[in-house]
C-alpha cells in the first residue's frame, strides 16, 4: 500500500469516527466544534484526493464561516443541549434501506481511481486538453468553473444571494429595532 | 521519507480525535481541536511535497491564517455570550 | 542536505507524537495545553523546516517559511485565550454546569 | 476490491450517519449539522469519482501529463457553496423559531403547536 | 326560420336571459318574476316552433369542439322534442305556480331562487338537445348544480343535509359510473355521438356490453334506481315547486330520459336485446318499482309518499327501456310525458295545501276535501292518471308496457306491473277519499279554523294541469306517431 | 498617518509577492492596488498602532530568534523527557511575571514566547503582570529570572518605554 | 434578439432580483416584479411561437458546445411549462399588491419581492435547462428561496414549516445530486440529450439502478408524492397567501416538470418504464395519494391546510397518469398539471382575498361570506367545480383524458381511484360552499363585522383564472393540442 | 474586566487581519494559477471582517463597514456577473461567451474570468459578513 492509499484510509476512518462522536455528543457547542473537524479532515480529503480547489474551499468554509454561523445561532438559542429523544427505529430502517441501495449501487462502479472510466474518458479530456489554448490557464478547474460552465457559477452565486436575501429577510428587522433602541 | 512523517500525523491526528471525543471539559476538546489544525497544515503541506504540486501550500498557509478564528469565536462565546460585542464589555 | 531534511522529519514526527503522549497521559487540562504546545511548537517547526531544508523553489520556501510564521503568530494567541476563558470559567464556574465537564474547569 | 471501492464504502457510511442525524435528532441545530455531514458526504463521493491513479491536481504544469479529473471539482465547488447557502438559512430560520417558540427542540415545539390547536 | 333549427342554444340562452332578467330586477320582485315567467312562455313557444319545423333527417349543430373528440353538439330527434316540450310546457306552470306559492309561504332569497330555476331549466333544455353523450353529460352534471341551491333553499341544518345527500348521490353515481361508462364508449367506440342504430354493434360484447350498461344506468342517478335513490326523498326538504320542478319536469325526467336515450342511440334497442345487456336492469327497475311501491304505502307525509310514488314509476320507464323491445320503449318514452302531468298536479295540490293549511301529513287531511274541493278534485284525477285508469293519459303508456312485456313473455314483469297498479290505488287514492269522506278532525278545526281554496296562482296552474291528464288521453295519437320512428327504425 | 498607510502598502505589496511569485504587470500591479486597498482598510479599521512599536519591533526580531529557538528546544526537550517519564514528575502550577517597562507588542510578544515555549503559558495579561501557568516549579522560576523578558525589552528599542 | 430568448428567459428574473434589492420603496419594488412577470410570459409565449416554428430551440451558454459548456434547450415541453409558471408569475404578481401590503412589512418588501424573484428564476431555469446539474443549480435557487418565502408567514407556523420544508427539500435536492453524480461517473457526461444517447448501453449496471432510485426518491420529495408529502400541507397553509398562489401553481409542477425530463427524456422512456418499472412505483404511491390525501383534506378546518392536502392529491393524478406509462397518459398529466395550475391558483387567491378582508380562513368563519364577498365566493364555487372536475370547466378535461388513459391501460384500479377520487373532492369543496352559502355566522362578532369585498386589483385577476378555467374546459387546443405535441417528441 | 486581559488578541490581529485580507485579494487573483477564486477568497475576506468583529465588536465593523454599503455589495457583484453576461450578448455573442470582449481570444476569456470572479468574491464577501452581521444583530 502507498503511502496516498494509507491518508485516505486513515482519514476516511477519522472521519467516520469523528461522526460516531458527533452522533453521541449532547453539548451543542462540542457539536459545533467537532463538525469543525469533520470539515478539516474532508480538507485533507480532498487534498489527497487531487481536488485542491475543494480543498481551499472547504478549508475556507469550514474554518472561516461555517462553525462561525453555528456558534452565532448557539448564542442567539442558548448553549440548550439536545434532549436526546430520540426516535430510533424508523430513522435507522430509513437510512438501512438508502445504504444498501447505495452500496449495491457501488459494485458496478469503477474501481476507485481507474483512469479508463467513462467519467475520464468522455468530457473531461477536453477540458485538460484544450483548456490551455482555448482559455489559457493553467488551473483547469477555474476554466471550467468559469468559463466552460461558467453559468452554473452564476447559479452559484445566485445560490449564495439568495441565501443572503433570505436571511436579511428573516431577521434583518431586528436589527432595525435595535439600531432605533440605541 | 515522508511516509515517517506522514503516519506521525495520521497517529497524532487519532489521538486529537480520542481527546475530543473524550474531553472530558469542553475546553479539552477545543485544545484537541485547535491542535487538529495543526496538524492539518503538516499534512497538507507534506502531502504537496509527497505530490510535487507545492500549490498546495496555499491551503496550509490559509488554515495557519484562519484556524484560530473559530477557537476565538467559540471563546468569545463562553466570555460574552455573544459573538459580536466588544471582547472587554 | 537530504540527511538533515530527513532528520529533521523524524525528529518533528518524534516531538509530535511525544506532545500526543502527553495528552493522554497528563492529569487535567492545563497540565494537557503543555503537551499540546510541544506539537505547536517544536513539532511543526521541525516538520516545516525538513520541508523547507527540502525543496529548491524559493517560492515554495517563501511559503514554507510564512506558515510557520502566522502559526507562531496565531498558535500561542489562541492557546492563552483558551487557557484565560478556561480560568474565567472556572470563576464564573457556580452559577452554570455543563455536563460535558462533569469535575473539572 | 477492498481498495477500489473502500472510498465509496465508508462515504455511504458517513452518509447515512449524517442522513441518520437529520432524521433522529429533535435537536433543529444538530439537524442542520447532520444535514451538513450528509453533503459532505456526497462531495467526497464526487471527489472520489474525479481521482485518477498516478494522476495529479488539475493545474496544468509542465512534466505531468495525468490529471484528476476536474469537473467533478466545479460541480462540488458549486454544490458547496449551495450547503453553506442552506444552513445560513436553516440557522437563520432557527433563530427565528427559537424567538418564536422559546426552544429548539423539534419535540417541544410539536408539543407548544399541539397546546395551541386545543386552545 | 331555418335559423331556428341551425340555433339550438337559443332553448339554452331564453332561460339563461331569463335568469339574468331575474338577476338585474333582483331589487324588482313583480319584474323579476315576471321575466321569469315571461322566459317560460317564449321558450315553449321556440320548442313548439321547433317541433313545427322538425323534419328528419336533422343536421347535427356543433356548437363547440372542445378537443378531437369531445364536442358540444345538439340536434332535434323526436325524444328530445318531445322532453323539450313537455319540460317547457311544464315550465310555464311551475314558474306560475312558484309566483303564488312562493309569496304564499313568505320564502326568502328568491332572486336566487328564480335564478337557478331559469338555470335549471337551460340544462334541462342541454339534455334534451343533446347530440352526443358527452354534451347530455355535461348538461346533466349542470342539473345537477343548478338545482342544488334550489334543495338548500331554506338554509336550514336539516336543508343543508337534505342537499348534501341530493348533492352527494347523483354527483357521485354520475362521476363514478356515467363518466366512466363515457370513457369506455369512447375508447371501444371511438366516438360518443347519438346515433340511430346505437354505436355499440360490433366492438362491445358480452359482459363487457352488460356491464358498460349497468355502468350507464347506475351512472344516471337521476333515474332513482335501488341503491341510489335516497337523493329523491332527501330532496323533499325543498319548497315544493322545487319537488315539483325534480319530480315532473327536469331533474328526474332527465334521468330517465337519458336512460332512453341512451339505450336507443348509444346501444341500441336490437343491439340490447341480441346482447342481453340489460337483463339484470330489468330486475333491478321491477325491484326498484314494487320495494318504492311498499315504502311509498308506509309514508305518512305526503310529499315523501309521492317521492317514493316517483320513484317507482320511474322504475317503469327503466323497465321500458330494458325490455329492449320497441313497443315497451315507446311506452317507456310516452310515460315521461304522461306521469309529468300527474305528477306534477300531485306537487302542486300538495303545495297548495301546505300553502293554506301547513298541514304535511296525511293524516291531517281529513276532510279537507270540502274546504279545498278544486285542489282535492285535481288531486284525485291526477292519482287515476298515475294509476293508469282509462281515460286518463297515464293509461296509454302503462298499455304499451304491459304490452311490452307480454311480447317478450317477461310474466314475471307482467305480474309486477299488476302488483305495482295496485299498490299504486292503495298509496295515493286514500289521500283523496279521505279529505272527501272522512270527518276532518276536530282538535284541528279547532286551531286552524279559516282555511279556505288554495290561491289563484296555485289554483290555475294545478286545475290546467290535472285537466290535461284527462285531455291529453284523447290527443296521444300525433305523439304516438311522433315518437314510433324511434324505436321501429 | 499618509506615510503609516503607504509603509503598510509597500509590506503588504512585499507579503503579496511572496505569496505570488509572479512579478507580471497585470498581477503586480493587482498586488499593488491590493495593497493600497488593504492599507486604506487597515486605517479604515484602526489596526495600526499609534506608534511605530510593531514595526521596530518586528525588524529588531531577527536578534532575538535564534536565542528563542534555543530556548524553544531546551523547554521542548524537558516537558518530552517528564512527559516519557514512568512516573511524570510534574507539579503544575501558577505564578506572575512582571511586565514593566514592556509596551503592548512587546507584552504580546512575551506572552506569546512564553505560550510558545512548552512548560508555560499565559494565562492572562494585567497592568504590569503576567499570570503564567507552569508544568513544574523548576520551569516557574526560571522564568522569573527574567532572561527572555530582559531581551524582548531590547527589542522594542528606544522608542516607548510605557 | 429572438435568438437569445432562451437565455433571456432566465436571465432578465435573475437580473432584476439583486436589482430589486436595491430598490427602496415597497411599490416600485412590487412594480418591478411585475414587469419582470409580464415580460418573461412575454417571453415564453414568443418561445411557444419559436418553437412551434422551428421546434427544438438549443442555446449554448457561454459559447461552448455541448455537452462541454451549459445547453438551454427548449422544447415543446420546456416551452409548455415556462408559459405556465410565468403566466402564474404575472397574475399573482397583479394581484399581489394589497396582500402583500398587509402581509409583509413595507421596509421589507424589497428583499420580498427580490425573493420571489429569485424564486422565479430557479424555476424559469430548471425547465429552460438542458443539462443535469445546471437544473440542480437552479432548482436549489428555487428551493432556497421558496423556503424563506413560506418562513415569512405571519403565523409562527410558518416557520416551522419553512424549516421541515428546507431538511426535506435539501434531502431531496441531496439525492437529486448523488443521482447526477452517479450518471456522470457511468457516463462521463451531464449533458441531458447526450445522457440519453450514453445510457442504453449501460443499462445493466447496478450503478445505474442506484442512480435511478436516488433520482426517484430525490423528485418525489421534491414533487411531495405520497408519503414523502409531509412538509406540503404545512408550508402552504402558513405561507403568505400570495406565496401559497405562486407556489401551489408552480414548484410541485416543475418537480413533475423535472419528472418527466429525467425519467422521459434523460433516461429513454421505455429503460425507465420497462427495466426500471417506473410505472410500478408511481402507480400505488400515487392512488395512495389521492385517496389517503383527499381524505385527510375532508377533516381539515383551515380552508389553506385543506386546499394543500388537496394538492397532494391532485399531484396524485399527475403522478398517476405518468406512471400509467403510455403517451396518452403522460399527455393527460401534462393537461391535468396545466389545469390544476390555472384552479388551485385560483382557489389560493380567493383565499388571498379572504384572508385580506376577514383575516382568516377557517371553515366557521366562512358562513355568511357568499352574500359578503359575492365575487371572490363565486369564484371559489366555480373553481371549485373545476376541482371537482365538473364539465365546462379545465378540470374536467383534465380527469377526463386520465381517466380514459387509465381505462385504455386496462388499469381498473387507477380508474376507479380517479373517480373515486373526484368525489371525495366533492366533500370537502362543498364544506365551503355549503359555509358560504347556506350558513349564516355563529360568533355576533362576525355578523356584525363589515366585510368588503376584496379590492379589484386581486377580484380581477381571481376571474381571470376563472375564465382561464372554463375557457380551457372549452379550447383544449393549447393546453391539450401543445402538450400532446411535447409528450410525443419525448415518446418518439 | 481588564482591558488588557485581551491585548495579545487585539495585538496579533493588528497583523493577522490585514494578511488575511491580503490573503484574500492573493486568491481572488490568482485563480487562474492555483486554487482558488473568487468564491474562496470573498469567504476568506469576510473570515477577516468577522474576526475583526470578534475582537473589537461588531459595532466597530459596522461603522466601517456599515450594513447598507455591505447590501449594496451583495447585489453589485451578481449585477457584475450576470452584467458580464449581458455585455458579451450586447456584442453579438452568447450569454457569458467571453470571446466576443476582445480580440484575442484568450485575452477575452482572461478578462470575463477576471470579471466574473471579481463579482463572485465581492458578492460571496458582502454576503458572508451580511449574514454575521444580521445574525449576531438578532442575537442582542
Ligand atoms: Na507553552
Ligand atoms: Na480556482
Amino acid at each position: 500500500m502507498d503511502i496516498e492509499t494509507i491518508v485516505n484510509i486513515s482519514l476516511l476512518t477519522m472521519l467516520a469516527l469523528t461522526v460516531v462522536v458527533l452522533i453521541r455528543m449532547k453539548s451543542l457547542l462540542a457539536i459545533a466544534l467537532s463538525s469543525g473537524v469533520y470539515s478539516f479532515l474532508s480538507a485533507g480529503l480532498f487534498v489527497a484526493m487531487d481536488a485542491v480547489d475543494v480543498a481551499f474551499t472547504e478549508a475556507a468554509v469550514g474554518a472561516g464561516i461555517t462553525t462561525i454561523l453555528l456558534l452565532v445561532t448557539i448564542a442567539i438559542t442558548g448553549r440548550e443541549q439536545t434532549v436526546s429523544k430520540h426516535k430510533r427505529f424508523l430513522p435507522i430502517a430509513v437510512i438501512t434501506i438508502t445504504g444498501a441501495a447505495l452500496i449495491y449501487g457501488t459494485l458496478d462502479m469503477p474501481p476507485y481511481g481507474d483512469a479508463k472510466a467513462p467519467i475520464h474518458t468522455h468530457v473531461a479530456p477536453h477540458y485538460l486538453t484544450q483548456s490551455s489554448e482555448e482559455i489559457g490557464i493553467p488551473n483547469v478547474v477555474t476554466s471550467v468553473l468559469a468559463s466552460y460552465r461558467g453559468y452554473d457559477t452564476l447559479g452559484e452565486v445566485v445560490v449564495i444571494f439568495t441565501a443572503a436575501v433570505g436571511v436579511l429577510l428573516l431577521l434583518g428587522n431586528a436589527a432595525k429595532r435595535s439600531g432605533r433602541k440605541q | 521519507m515522508f511516509t515517517t512523517a506522514f503516519i506521525a500525523i495520521l497517529v497524532v491526528m487519532f489521538v486529537l480525535l480520542l481527546r475530543v471525543a473524550l474531553g472530558p471539559t469542553i475546553f479539552d476538546r477545543i485544545l484537541a481541536i485547535n491542535t487538529f489544525g495543526t496538524a492539518i497544515v503538516l499534512l497538507i503541506a507534506l502531502f504537496g511535497f509527497l505530490t510535487a504540486r507545492p500549490d498546495f501550500l496555499d491551503i496550509a498557509l490559509l488554515y495557519a491564517l484562519i484556524n484560530f478564528i473559530s477557537t476565538i469565536a467559540v471563546l468569545k462565546l463562553f466570555r460574552n455570550d455573544s459573538l459580536g460585542k466588544p471582547i472587554d464589555e | 542536505m537530504f540527511v538533515v531534511s530527513w532528520i529533521l522529519l523524524v525528529l518533528g514526527s518524534v516531538f509530535c507524537l511525544i506532545g500526543t503522549l502527553g495528552l493522554m497521559r497528563l492529569p487535567d487540562f492545563y497540565s494537557r495545553v503543555h503537551a499540546a504546545s510541544i506539537i505547536d511548537s517544536l513539532g511543526a517547526i521541525l516538520i516545516l523546516l525538513g520541508l523547507i531544508t527540502q525543496s529548491q523553489d524559493p517560492l515554495v520556501i517563501i511559503k514554507l517559511i510564512l506558515i510557520l510564521l502566522f502559526m507562531m503568530l496565531t498558535g500561542p494567541t489562541a492557546v492563552h485565550a483558551l487557557a484565560h476563558t478556561a480560568v474565567l470559567r472556572e470563576k464564573n464556574r457556580a452559577s452554570d454546569q455543563d455536563p460535558e465537564q462533569p469535575h473539572e474547569p | 476490491m477492498i481498495t477500489g471501492y473502500f472510498n465509496y464504502w465508508v462515504v455511504i457510511i458517513l452518509m447515512m450517519m449524517g442522513f441518520y442525524i437529520v432524521i433522529s435528532d429533535s435537536n433543529l441545530i444538530k439537524k442542520i449539522i447532520g444535514l451538513n455531514i450528509f453533503q459532505t458526504s456526497v462531495f467526497i463521493l464526487f471527489i472520489s469519482m474525479s481521482k485518477v491513479k498516478g494522476g495529479t491536481a488539475p493545474i496544468l504544469i509542465a512534466g505531468a501529463d495525468v490529471y484528476s479529473n476536474p469537473l467533478p471539482h466545479v460541480l462540488i465547488l458549486t454544490a458547496i457553496v449551495v450547503g453553506v447557502s442552506t444552513s445560513a438559512l436553516g440557522l437563520a430560520i432557527i433563530a427565528k423559531i427559537h424567538r418564536a417558540y422559546g426552544t429548539v427542540d423539534e419535540t417541544i415545539i410539536h408539543e407548544q403547536d399541539d397546546l395551541q390547536d386545543e386552545n | 326560420m331555418n335559423l331556428l333549427l341551425q340555433h339550438l342554444e337559443l332553448a339554452l340562452l331564453i332561460p339563461l336571459l331569463g335568469g339574468a332578467l331575474v338577476l338585474l330586477f333582483r331589487n324588482r320582485p313583480r319584474l323579476r318574476e315576471a321575466s321569469s315567467l315571461f322566459a317560460g312562455i317564449l321558450l315553449f313557444l321556440y320548442v313548439t316552433q321547433l317541433l313545427g319545423l322538425y323534419h328528419e333527417p336533422s343536421p347535427v349543430h356543433t356548437l363547440l369542439n372542445i378537443s378531437a373528440s369531445l364536442s358540444i353538439a345538439f340536434h332535434l330527434e323526436p325524444l328530445g322534442l318531445v322532453f323539450a316540450l313537455l319540460a317547457s310546457g311544464l315550465w310555464v306552470f311551475t314558474t306560475m305556480y312558484s309566483i303564488g306559492y312562493m309569496s304564499g309561504n313568505s320564502e326568502k332569497n328568491l332572486t336566487r331562487f328564480y335564478l337557478f330555476f331559469s338555470v335549471s331549466i337551460a340544462a334541462t333544455m342541454g339534455i334534451a338537445f343533446a347530440a352526443n353523450l358527452f354534451t347530455l353529460f355535461i348538461f346533466y352534471e349542470a342539473l345537477t348544480l343548478s338545482t342544488y341551491p334550489l334543495v338548500t333553499h331554506k338554509q336550514t341544518s336539516e336543508a343543508r343535509s337534505g342537499g348534501r345527500v341530493y348533492l352527494g348521490l347523483l354527483l357521485g353515481t354520475s362521476i363514478m359510473f356515467f363518466l366512466t361508462a363515457l370513457v369506455i364508449t369512447w375508447i371501444r367506440a371511438g366516438t360518443l355521438d347519438f346515433m340511430p342504430e346505437g354505436v355499440l354493434e360490433g366492438n362491445t360484447q358480452g359482459l363487457a356490453a352488460v356491464l358498460l350498461f349497468t355502468l350507464f344506468m347506475l351512472g344516471i342517478g337521476k333515474a332513482a334506481l335501488l341503491p341510489f335513490y335516497r337523493w329523491l326523498p332527501a330532496a323533499m326538504i325543498a319548497p315544493t315547486p322545487v319537488s315539483a320542478l325534480l319530480h315532473a319536469v327536469a331533474v328526474v325526467k332527465a334521468g330517465v330520459f337519458s336512460v332512453l336515450k341512451i339505450s336507443v342511440y348509444t346501444f341500441g334497442i336490437d343491439y340490447l336485446a341480441t346482447q342481453e345487456a340489460s337483463g339484470w336492469i330489468l330486475w333491478l327497475a321491477v325491484a326498484t318499482m314494487v320495494v318504492a311501491s311498499i315504502i311509498a304505502l308506509s309514508k305518512d307525509n305526503l310529499k315523501a309518499r309521492l317521492a317514493y310514488s316517483t320513484i317507482s314509476q320511474l322504475s317503469y320507464i327503466v323497465i321500458g327501456a330494458a325490455l329492449a323491445w320497441p313497443a315497451a320503449a315507446l311506452g317507456g318514452a310516452l310515460h315521461i310525458v304522461t306521469h309529468a302531468f300527474g305528477k306534477i298536479t300531485l306537487f302542486f295540490c300538495a303545495g297548495a295545501i301546505y300553502t293554506v293549511t301547513k298541514y304535511t301529513r296525511v293524516s291531517q287531511l281529513n276532510g279537507l276535501g270540502h274546504k279545498m274541493p278544486f285542489t282535492f278534485a285535481a288531486f284525485l284525477l291526477a292519482a287515476f292518471s298515475v294509476i293508469g285508469l282509462p281515460p286518463f293519459i297515464g293509461s296509454w303508456s302503462k298499455w304499451l308496457l304491459i304490452e311490452g312485456s307480454v311480447d317478450t313473455q317477461h310474466y314475471v314483469v307482467l305480474f309486477a306491473f299488476a302488483l305495482s297498479t295496485l299498490l299504486n290505488c292503495a298509496y295515493l287514492l286514500p289521500i283523496g277519499l279521505r279529505a272527501f269522506f272522512k270527518p276532518p278532525d276536530p282538535a284541528q278545526a279547532v286551531t286552524s279554523p279559516g282555511i279556505q281554496e288554495a290561491p289563484l296562482a296555485c289554483l290555475i296552474p294545478l286545475c290546467a294541469t290535472a285537466a290535461a291528464t284527462l285531455l291529453l288521453f284523447f290527443y296521444i295519437q300525433p305523439l304516438y306517431d311522433f315518437l314510433y320512428p324511434v324505436f321501429n327504425s | 498617518m499618509l506615510i503609516r498607510t503607504l509603509i503598510a502598502a509597500s509590506l503588504l505589496l512585499l507579503l503579496w509577492i511572496l505569496l505570488s511569485g509572479h512579478l507580471g504587470i497585470l498581477l503586480l500591479s493587482l498586488g499593488i492596488a491590493s495593497g493600497l486597498l488593504v492599507a486604506w482598510l487597515i486605517h479604515r479599521l484602526a489596526l495600526q498602532n499609534p506608534d511605530f512599536s510593531t514595526l521596530y519591533f518586528s525588524l529588531n526580531l531577527p536578534r532575538f530568534l535564534p536565542w528563542f529557538f534555543l530556548e524553544v528546544v531546551r523547554s521542548n526537550l524537558d516537558v518530552s523527557w517528564r512527559i516519557l517519564h514512568p512516573k511524570l514528575p510534574i507539579s503544575p502550577n501558577t505564578s506572575t511575571v512582571s511586565t514593566s517597562k514592556l509596551n503592548n507588542v512587546a507584552t504580546t510578544a512575551y506572552a506569546n514566547c512564553i505560550t510558545l515555549t512548552p512548560g508555560t503559558y499565559t494565562l492572562n495579561v494585567d497592568d504590569q503582570t503576567i499570570e503564567v501557568h507552569s508544568l513544574t516549579q523548576e520551569t516557574a522560576e526560571k522564568l522569573q529570572q527574567g532572561k527572555m523578558k530582559e531581551r524582548i525589552s531590547v527589542l522594542q528599542g528606544r522608542l516607548n518605554t510605557s | 434578439m429572438l435568438a437569445h430568448l432562451p437565455a433571456l428567459q432566465v436571465v432578465i428574473p435573475l437580473i432584476s432580483a439583486p436589482a430589486c434589492v436595491l430598490v427602496t420603496r415597497a411599490n416600485w419594488a412590487w412594480l418591478l416584479a411585475t414587469a419582470v412577470s409580464i415580460i418573461s410570459f412575454v417571453i415564453a409565449l414568443l418561445l411557444v411561437h419559436e418553437v412551434s416554428e422551428h421546434g427544438v430551440l438549443s442555446y449554448h451558454l457561454g459559447g461552448w458546445r455541448p455537452p462541454l459548456g451549459i445547453e438551454y434547450r427548449i422544447d415543446h415541453l420546456s416551452a409548455y411549462l415556462l408559459t405556465i409558471v410565468a403566466a402564474t408569475a404575472s397574475i399573482t404578481m397583479i394581484a399581489a399588491r394589497e396582500s402583500i401590503k398587509q402581509e409583509i412589512p413595507p421596509e421589507k418588501a424589497s428583499l420580498f419581492f427580490s425573493a420571489y424573484l429569485l424564486c422565479l428564476t430557479g424555476l424559469l431555469g430548471i425547465i429552460a435547462s438542458g443539462d443535469a446539474f445546471n437544473i440542480f443549480v437552479f432548482l436549489e435557487i428555487s428551493s432556497l428561496s421558496s423556503y424563506v418565502l413560506i418562513a415569512m408567514g405571519r403565523d409562527r407556523r410558518a416557520l416551522t414549516a419553512a424549516y421541515q420544508y428546507l431538511i426535506m427539500g435539501t434531502i431531496g435536492a441531496t439525492f437529486i445530486l448523488i443521482g447526477v453524480g452517479l450518471l456522470y461517473m457511468l457516463t462521463g457526461t451531464l449533458n441531458i440529450q447526450d445522457l440519453q444517447q450514453r445510457i442504453p448501453a449501460i443499462v445493466d449496471s447496478r450503478t445505474l439502478h442506484a442512480a435511478f432510485a436516488f433520482l426517484t426518491a430525490g423528485i418525489s420529495l421534491k414533487i411531495a408524492l405520497f408519503p414523502l408529502h409531509l412538509w406540503l400541507p404545512n408550508a402552504y397553509a402558513h405561507a403568505p397567501s400570495m406565496i401559497t398562489v405562486f407556489l401551489s401553481a408552480t414548484a410541485t409542477k416543475v418537480s413533475v416538470y423535472v419528472l418527466l425530463r429525467f425519467f422521459f427524456d434523460l433516461f429513454p422512456q421505455e429503460i425507465s418504464l420497462q427495466q426500471f418499472h417506473l410505472g410500478k412505483i408511481l402507480l400505488p404511491l400515487s392512488i395512495i395519494a389521492i385517496l389517503t390525501a383527499s381524505f385527510v383534506a375532508i377533516f381539515q378546518e383551515n380552508i389553506k391546510r385543506m386546499l394543500a392536502y388537496s394538492s397532494v392529491a391532485q399531484i396524485g393524478y399527475m403522478t398517476l397518469a405518468i406512471g400509467l406509462g403510455s403517451a396518452d397518459g403522460t399527455i393527460a398529466g401534462m393537461v391535468y398539471l396545466f389545469n390544476h395550475a390555472i384552479i388551485k391558483g385560483g382557489l389560493f387567491l380567493a383565499m388571498a382575498c379572504v384572508l385580506l378582508r376577514i383575516g382568516s380562513v377557517q371553515l366557521e368563519d366562512f358562513a355568511g361570506l357568499g352574500r359578503r364577498m359575492p365575487w371572490t365566493m363565486a369564484a371559489v364555487v366555480l373553481l371549485g367545480l373545476g376541482l371537482i372536475g365538473i364539465p365546462f370547466t379545465a378540470g374536467f378535461v383534465s380527469k377526463w383524458y386520465v381517466l380514459s388513459a387509465a381505462i385504455e391501460q386496462g388499469h381498473w384500479l387507477a380508474a376507479i381511484v380517479v373517480v373515486g377520487g373526484s368525489l371525495l373532492t366533492v366533500l370537502y369543496i362543498w364544506k365551503i360552499i355549503e359555509h358560504a352559502y347556506f350558513k349564516t355566522p355563529v360568533s355576533a362578532t362576525r355578523q356584525s363585522q363589515v366585510i368588503l369585498e376584496a379590492p379589484r386589483q386581486m377580484l380581477l385577476p381571481l376571474w381571470l383564472l376563472v375564465a382561464g378555467s372554463f375557457y380551457f374546459g372549452l379550447d383544449t387546443s393549447f393546453s391539450l393540442g401543445f402538450a400532446s405535441t411535447a409528450v410525443q417528441a419525448l415518446f418518439h | 474586566m481588564n482591558p488588557r486581559s485581551s491585548l495579545i488578541l487585539r495585538e496579533v490581529c493588528r497583523l493577522v487581519i490585514p494578511a488575511v485580507m491580503l490573503f484574500a485579494l492573493y486568491v481572488q487573483f490568482h485563480g487562474e494559477y492555483g486554487p482558488g477564486g473568487g468564491f474562496q477568497a470573498g469567504v476568506i475576506f469576510a473570515a477577516a471582517v468577522i474576526l475583526y468583529a470578534l475582537v473589537y465588536g461588531r459595532q466597530k465593523a459596522q461603522r466601517i463597514l456599515p450594513t447598507e454599503t455591505v447590501r449594496y455589495f451583495i447585489a453589485a457583484g451578481v449585477l457584475l456577473y450576470a452584467g458580464v453576461g449581458v455585455a458579451t450578448m450586447l456584442l453579438g455573442g452568447n450569454f457569458l461567451d467571453y470571446n466576443v470582449l476582445l480580440q484575442g481570444h484568450q485575452q477575452a476569456q482572461h478578462l470575463g474570468i477576471f470579471l466574473i470572479e471579481l463579482g463572485v468574491g465581492v458578492t460571496v464577501g458582502a454576503v458572508m459578513i451580511a449574514i454575521f452581521y444580521t445574525l449576531d444583530e438578532f442575537c442582542e
